[in-house]
């Protein structure tokens, strides 16, 4: 898994690469809480377009940087989701919680 | 139940080696004619599995043995056959406490707790068993009637 | 030359697991370190050193053993420590004759003779071994240097 | 994997998805060699864009292909080859001999 971080205005955009589970959910949790937390990004995109798979330590992750999002009263999105990272969010009654977007164009103008 | 074995894993409990399995089960279950939702659905069921494994019984230990081993199995007994593919997760760690083996509750918003959610609704069958000083989960998924061979 | 075992595969001579063996070499490969081109050359080599197995060794038979064991291996002796991904197939089939180990010539245009080829081309280390009533192929591929960790 | 047959005026143009290898080639083998010496079809056309691996005895069903369509005097076409189905074909100096295109239009074209 290979994790990286964009600018655009005042929105940093997260380009993540490969599968996210035990093996790597730590490094994607301290990438979104720093970027959150300390940085102070009022938007932070996490593109999975090339995430093919999401397990539950994954969604655990995600779920930390939506929580962090709404204590600081930032933005937390998701955009590109593979059919596995759409189900698992379905399955953790999740999908309606998150903000999703079908690609980056959609993320950036919402 | 009777067992044709199809393969058997043996791996170390490194996080590393999750997507090393699902490569082989997503391909597994494809072969076996599983449906493209079926063969995700479980091979998120093993690696969350493995994972549990890896988290609860290992503690983060990487060098500790897990085996995977899968089957083609037969249900009798009631008046259709039907074909499964099982899936027995062996490890070497303490003794799982069956009280703790319990998810979170689904209409929270929280980290964690979602793996034994996950590997129930996809597979048919969800064991676990203390057997030898093992740790054995047994996963079981059958074929949809049409695909029954 | 020090082994450290990463994953074991026990599988039947059955060419639908081959697609099961490629899945798991292209994700360990992967893990492991090689560059995309070296992933698909290691499993290519794996693939069809285990194809020669099921044709040649168990002519056909569809029930029959094989394992395919994954470790670490480091290169001492030269001035540069070298890591190698170390692949062991064994099988349990009559002993191969070594003066038939010998793919075409690559200047004619015909069908087959191409599976060795292949494994050599992909592989630093190819050595074909009678151990123990059984047929052992260790191949090994090295990390390149600056992929050393 | 699965290989299916569609017909374009005189070209029949075989789309396979999934890998070809010991498991399925001798499959390959029979379409292909049916299309070609019972059908007698002039433009024969492997669609290989959903083919990610083409293992050695999927290389001999090919080949044998082209020489039957020699044989026949009609021709055989490939496209849309993935990085591993180029590699396998360049590692056995076949590449060259195969006509192959990018795409079905070029193929259709040629
Ligand atoms: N293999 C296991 N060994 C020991 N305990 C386990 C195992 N699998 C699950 N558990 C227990 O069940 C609980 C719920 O597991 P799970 O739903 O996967 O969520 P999480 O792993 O995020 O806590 C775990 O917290 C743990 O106490
Ligand atoms: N595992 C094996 N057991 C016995 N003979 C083998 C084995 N692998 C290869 N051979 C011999 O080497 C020859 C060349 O193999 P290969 O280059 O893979 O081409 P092919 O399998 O198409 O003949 C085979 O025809 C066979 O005689």
């Amino acid at each position: 898994m290979q994790i990286s971080a964009r600018r655009v205005d005042k929105t940093t955009i997260f380009d993540v690469i490969g599968d996210i589970d035990l093996a790597n959910s730590p490094q994607i949790r301290k990438a979104l809480l720093h970027e959150i937390r300390e940085a102070r990004t009022p938007k932070v995109v996490m593109n999975l377009t090339k995430v093919r798979y999401i397990d539950s330590s994954g969604v655990a992750s995600l779920v930390e940087g939506l929580k962090a999002s709404r204590d600081a009263g930032s933005r937390f999105i998701l955009f590109g989701l593979s059919p596995a990272a759409r189900e698992v969010l379905q399955l953790s009654r999740l999908l309606k919680i998150f903000e999703v977007h079908d690609n980056e164009e959609q993320a950036l103008a919402s | 139940m009777s067992g044709d074995l199809l393969l058997k894993l043996e791996l170390r409990s490194n996080p590393n080696l999750l997507s090393v399995v699902r490569g082989a089960m997503e391909r597994l279950t494809e072969v076996f004619g599983f449906s493209a939702p079926e063969c995700r659905s479980v091979t998120r069921a093993v690696d969350e599995a493995l994972t549990n494994i890896m988290r609860h019984c290992y503690r983060g230990k990487l060098d500790q043995p897990i085996e995977v081993a899968c089957s083609r199995v037969q249900r009798r007994g009631s008046a259709v056959r039907r074909t499964g593919l099982e899936i027995l997760l062996s490890d070497r760690g303490p003794a799982v406490d069956p009280a703790k083996l319990r998810g979170r509750r689904l209409d929270e918003i929280k980290p964690g707790g979602l793996g034994l959610h996950f590997i129930r609704q996809s597979m048919d069958t969800v064991e676990f068993k203390r057997l030898r000083g093992m740790n054995q989960l047994r996963l079981v998924k059958y074929l949809q009637p049409s695909k029954q061979d």
